[in-house]
């Protein structure tokens, strides 16, 4: 009952939130209710028991990735001047792009997770089985993270090297 | 170089220009016109004997009297430690005299000073705005003949102010 | 009488009985917690302010507060009171709603991050929610804390706090780097990322505390000499208060606030000092362990203990902001990156090769978890590990 | 120090650039480190300085023009309120200039006491700096250090005259007063008082690790610059120049008192802070001989410590009229070259006055060294100049 209270509050922190993102006038106020968006989907995670997603969520979604876009705004925003306003000019196309994306989402998932749960029910895991006595999902998580997930770990930490390396590269050439 | 020989040396060099050569409280006192003044100024500050290279104060005397304003400039020499007063004396109604901010940058905000108190154009400089008072100021205090008069100046302010003229 | 009794006694005394009341009890019982956590938040600002007072003042040669209250302790009170009935005044071109919500994104994570922080044995009940994930909770809720300090410059629409606010973010995020980096130290070494894990997994002795222990030499030490200097990075203390540098950006990114919201800032950051010297107690000096064995640490002795490390590191904040001088922005920035970034990268390299070199630490770890999971006294039960995992995984 | 076009700064790959725009900020006039009502408009980019423009007269009480005013003897009391950080010294040269242009000789007495109380001042105003600028850059406790032994020095200027602040201690011809008796075994105690705790000072701020990474090369002025600049005092000297008036134009009794010149190569702002604190222990060098020059010198004849005394008094006339004539007085304040010059027409009041203000000449280098630097050395710099706005507005 809890739970469900609970989703449907976040659910529309969520859905109110990414709307004040996309028809806000004040670009900064879209960012700060991205912050809202943010924090509410970490809330989702947290209703399903995914904590350690949750809190990487707020960590690097609101305390990095939001941080980086606010600065953005305020440093090209003329503060002592007009503000600049943000107007959605092509909002019918922009929403039937969207609505096309959501259903294709929801079809994917929706026809994933069936496939899933009857690919899963046969076989049985052996990481999953060596965990079954653990208690902390974080556990879970790394000990997949590090065992049956290496290679796509391995492939975005290298990825992330090559990126860090090329802004490097791109301030360098400035000096 | 002392006295006697700096008067020398500046007689030897400057022949016309020169309007007085006394020794003063300060010691050698030279008075020259205007017309030479920028040059004089600048052997004084090259010329390797003299090497004039600091200078100490810059004055603006209001001689209502005589209608003129007396720019007085006090120098020294870091290396040969001698002084010298130059005085260079300009029209009051029309007291206009070449910068000397090019030869010593101390001048530049002592002229600026005596353009907003005693209204002194020095030419060629190259930031001439008033220094201590409101820009859109009238007048300049430091004259003898300057009448501030509060209360038209506050309620004219005032309005300017307000007009958005003076920031 | 432990943290989970006072607030199962209120409620009772509110007429609620936790077992036959479930969810109701729940929210009450949260509600409590979350009292009188703010009660002590309140509580330990006001003592720190009044000992940072007469600190700084025995350091400077003057008294400190003297009349307000017997030998001034109530000055603090006084300032506060003050500070609430002044006039409340709004910038006219300030964002509003920005500006009204900036120091409440500030607070709320300064109030938030108590949530795990055991204030002595978790045995014994003195924590609200010993998390599973509490260190990386911690990392994330004071992560946020950027953004209400970024919005307050940014609202005000004042060009110092303007730079103020841009100096912090920069500052925050730079200085949350080797934070995080040092941070996984005693999680490696406890091998979970429970705050009363990483405890229970140091020693006895003080030498087995993850700060001195002689196994992890030097590179315990030096974690936590950077997770020090991160932390006053962190909170804003000198030598790092560049973004509240009176002497160059008039009060940084909250010039333009006054009354109650100045006082809320005032709030976060003297709580944020509080709840930064508790975490470097319970990552780096043993928690609420005694220095010996021999000495009494359990039920309120643990309490003790541990108020007596903050103190410690609490002292030794105040006595650098005696002391020290200001930095320079591109040297705070310097020194963040090019110093203790690599240096944090030093310690966890070096410490996670001597982990899996020597017997498993993680192993012994996991033990401990598996005994703490049977506490009886535990208030936290775990949500179901993973339960994408758990339920697709079975069967 | 960077150019302008590198300051303006752009950022991108090749071809393309990214422009950043400079933003004004207006420092001051209320501002708490720009040492009282000074306003310097900035352009900066970033945290960088591109431009400083200092805007100057929020504390201008027109002293030249008051000082046309006012008889002789009358204007001591406005020479007070120039520099109030070091008064004294504003009183001496004043004095000095009239003295000058009366042709008035001091008794010898009255020159060793004005010698005294004008390096006792230049101890308390370089305590005043070393406070204010600790303050600048972030340290908070050496201010409370500095002012409690400055506190020790006014108690002792309160003893001789009462005053505090504005002392109006010296007279035309003179000093008002005699010392009391015992004042100079204070005086004495004092200097053994403060040699350590100019130690700890230097222990505290000037060679603190932190100090010295905000100050070392940060507002260099080369010494050609500070030449031509008209830079004094511990400014010019902390660009490595001997410029010093006690030695280069001596006055009063500095040519038989024996102290080094304190200078330091380095040109920047540590160079001249260093300065200022070695000067500090020169100056108590200088008390030291004054107090041994002065014990040989006869006590006050009567038992009125603080009653009229001939031995350190000229004759002057109530109302004395110099002949017509021009003096430029100059003498070594603690901020550098204090000078007046003073024109006489033959009647009671100056017919013009004008004060070069070492701190007035001093700051108008700021524009010319603030440039590529952060806002935060702005404040290190201007902290440096050690300006008191009362006599760089006058």
């Amino acid at each position: 009952m809890g739970e469900v209270i609970a989703f449907y509050i976040l659910a529309l922190i969520i859905v109110l939130g990414a709307l004040a993102v996309v028809t806000g006038r004040n670009l900064f106020h879209c960012g700060l209710s991205l912050a809202a968006v943010l924090l509410a989907v970490a809330g989702l995670f947290i209703l399903n028991g995914a904590e350690f997603l949750a809190w990487v969520q707020v960590l690097i979604y609101v305390g990095a990735v939001l941080v980086i876009i606010l600065y953005a705004i305020m440093l090209s925003e003329n503060i002592t001047g007009e503000r600049i306003l943000l107007i959605s000019q092509n909002r019918g196309v922009g929403f039937a792009a969207a609505t096309l994306v959501f259903a294709l989402i929801a079809f994917l998932g929706i026809s994933l997770s069936g496939l899933l749960a009857g690919h899963t029910s046969s076989v049985k895991d052996p990481v999953l089985a060596l965990l079954e006595g653990a208690d902390s999902n974080v556990i879970v998580f790394g000990t997949l993270l590090l065992t049956r997930y290496i290679l796509p770990f391995e492939f975005a930490s290298v990825f992330l090297v090559i990126a860090l390396i090329g802004a490097l590269v791109i301030a360098r050439t400035a000096e | 170089m002392n006295d006697q020989e700096l008067e020398q040396k500046i007689k030897e060099n400057w022949g016309d220009g020169i309007v007085s050569l006394r020794p003063s409280l300060n010691g050698l006192e030279v008075r020259v016109t205007p017309n030479i003044f920028k040059e004089f100024a600048r052997w004084l500050a090259a010329d390797q004997e003299m090497e004039f290279n600091y200078l100490r104060c810059l004055s603006t005397v209001d001689w209502v009297q005589e209608q003129e304003i007396e720019v007085v400039y006090h120098l020294f020499s870091l290396r040969h430690r001698h002084h010298l007063v130059l005085k260079v004396r300009v029209p009051r109604k029309e007291p206009q005299l070449p910068t000397v901010s090019d030869i010593w940058a101390t001048a530049n905000w002592h002229e600026r000073e005596a353009y907003d108190l005693m209204g002194v154009f020095f030419v060629g400089h190259p930031d001439l705005r008033r220094l201590f008072l409101p820009p859109g100021f009238e007048g300049h205090p430091l004259r003898k003949d300057y009448i501030h008069d509060i209360e038209r100046f506050d309620d004219e302010f005032a309005e300017k102010i307000r007009r958005g003229e003076i920031q | 009488m432990t943290l989970t009794e006072i607030s199962r006694a209120i409620a009772r005394f509110l007429g609620f009985d936790p077992p036959t009341d479930q969810a109701a009890a729940q929210v009450i019982l949260a509600l409590i917690d979350a009292l009188l956590i703010f009660g002590f938040l309140m509580l330990g600002v006001l003592v720190l302010i009044y000992v940072f007072r007469k600190i700084v003042g025995f350091i400077q040669a003057r008294l400190g507060p003297r009349y307000t209250g017997p030998r001034g302790i109530l000055q603090t009170l006084a300032d506060a009171l003050k500070l609430l009935r002044k006039e409340d005044i709004i910038p006219r071109a300030a964002d509003r709603i920005a500006f009204n919500l900036a120091p409440l994104m500030v607070f709320l994570p300064a109030y938030l991050v108590y949530i795990v922080i055991p204030f002595g044995d978790p045995e014994t009940g003195l924590v609200v929610r010993d998390l599973n994930v509490g260190v990386l909770y911690l990392l994330s809720i004071s992560s946020v804390t950027v953004i209400g300090i970024v919005t307050a410059g940014w609202a005000s629409a004042n060009k110092w706090s303007l730079l103020g606010g841009m100096r912090s973010g920069a500052q925050l995020i730079s200085y949350e780097v080797p934070m995080t980096l040092v941070f996984a130290v005693p999680v490696l070494l406890a091998g979970s990322l429970r705050l009363s894990d990483i405890v229970r997994a140091q020693g006895e002795f003080f030498w087995q505390w993850n700060a001195f222990r002689l196994d992890f030499f030097p590179f315990t030490l030096l974690a936590f000499i950077t997770f020090l200097i991160c932390a006053l990075a962190e909170t804003n203390q000198t030598p790092f208060d560049l973004p509240e540098a009176e002497s160059e950006l008039v009060a940084g990114f909250h010039v333009e606030y006054s009354g109650f919201k100045f006082a809320i800032f005032f709030l976060a950051e003297f709580g944020n000092t509080i709840a930064i010297s508790a975490i470097a107690t319970h990552l780096f000096l043993g928690g609420w362990k005694a220095p010996f064995p021999f000495l009494p640490d359990s039920g309120f002795w643990s309490l003790g203990w541990f108020f007596f490390k903050v103190s410690l590191l609490v002292l030794l904040i105040i006595w650098i902001r005696g002391t020290l001088l200001r930095v320079r922005i591109d040297q705070v920035m310097e020194l963040g990156w090019k110093v203790l970034l690599p240096i944090g990268l030093i310690c966890v390299t070096g410490v996670g090769l001597l982990v899996s070199i020597r017997p498993s630490p993680t192993e012994q770890a996991k033990q401990k978890v598996a005994v703490v999971s049977e506490c009886p006294v535990s208030l936290q039960k775990d949500d179901g590990p993973f339960r994408w995992c758990r339920t697709h995984g079975r069967t | 120090m960077m150019d302008r076009e590198k300051l303006v700064g752009s950022v991108g790959v090749g071809e393309q650039t990214i422009r950043t725009e400079t933003m004004e900020v207006s420092m001051g006039p209320q501002h708490p480190s720009t040492h009282g009502v000074l306003r310097v408009v900035l352009k900066v980019d970033g945290e960088w300085i591109v431009e400083a423009d200092p805007d100057l007269g929020y504390l201008h009480r027109s002293f030249e023009k008051l000082g046309e005013l006012r008889t002789y003897p009358q204007g001591i009391f406005l020479t007070d309120r120039w520099d109030y950080v070091s008064a004294m010294n504003n009183n001496w040269v004043y004095c000095l200039a009239v003295e000058k242009l009366l042709g008035l000789q001091v008794p010898e007495k009255a020159e060793w006491i004005r010698v005294l109380i004008s390096e006792m001042q230049r101890i308390a105003s370089h305590l005043v700096f070393m406070g204010t600028y600790g303050l600048d850059v972030g340290a908070l406790t050496p201010f409370f250090y500095c002012f409690r032994e400055r506190e020790k020095i006014l108690d002792l200027f309160e003893e001789i005259c009462g005053a505090r602040l504005t002392y109006n201690f010296y007279r035309i011809g003179g000093v008002s007063r005699d010392v009391p008796r015992g004042w100079l075994d204070k005086v004495e105690a004092l200097c053994d008082y403060l040699i350590p705790r100019l130690d700890e000072l230097d222990d505290l701020l000037t060679n603190n690790k932190v100090f010295l990474a905000r100050t070392v090369g940060i507002g260099v002025i080369p010494p050609e610059m500070a030449i031509s600049y008209g830079l004094s005092g511990p400014m010019i000297r902390g660009s490595g120049i001997p410029y010093d008036l006690r030695k280069v134009a001596p006055y009063s009794v500095y040519d038989q008192i024996e102290f080094d010149v304190v200078t330091h190569d380095g040109g920047d702002c540590w160079s001249r802070t260093w300065v200022r604190s070695q000067e500090m222990r020169q100056s108590i060098r200088i008390v030291r001989q004054c107090i041994e020059k002065l014990r040989q010198m006869p006590e006050p004849t009567f038992d009125d410590p603080y009653g009229p005394s001939t031995h350190v008094m000229a004759k002057v006339p109530p109302k004395p009229k110099p002949k017509p004539n021009d003096v430029y007085v100059a003498i070594e304040s603690p901020r550098g070259e204090l000078g007046v010059y003073m024109v006489s027409d033959g009647s009671e009041k100056p017919y013009r006055m004008k004060i070069r203000g070492p701190a007035f000449v001093n700051l108008s280098v700021l524009p010319a060294i603030a440039p590529g630097h952060k806002v935060a050395d702005l404040v290190a710099i201007v902290g440096n100049v050690d300006i008191v706005m009362g006599e760089v507005d006058r």
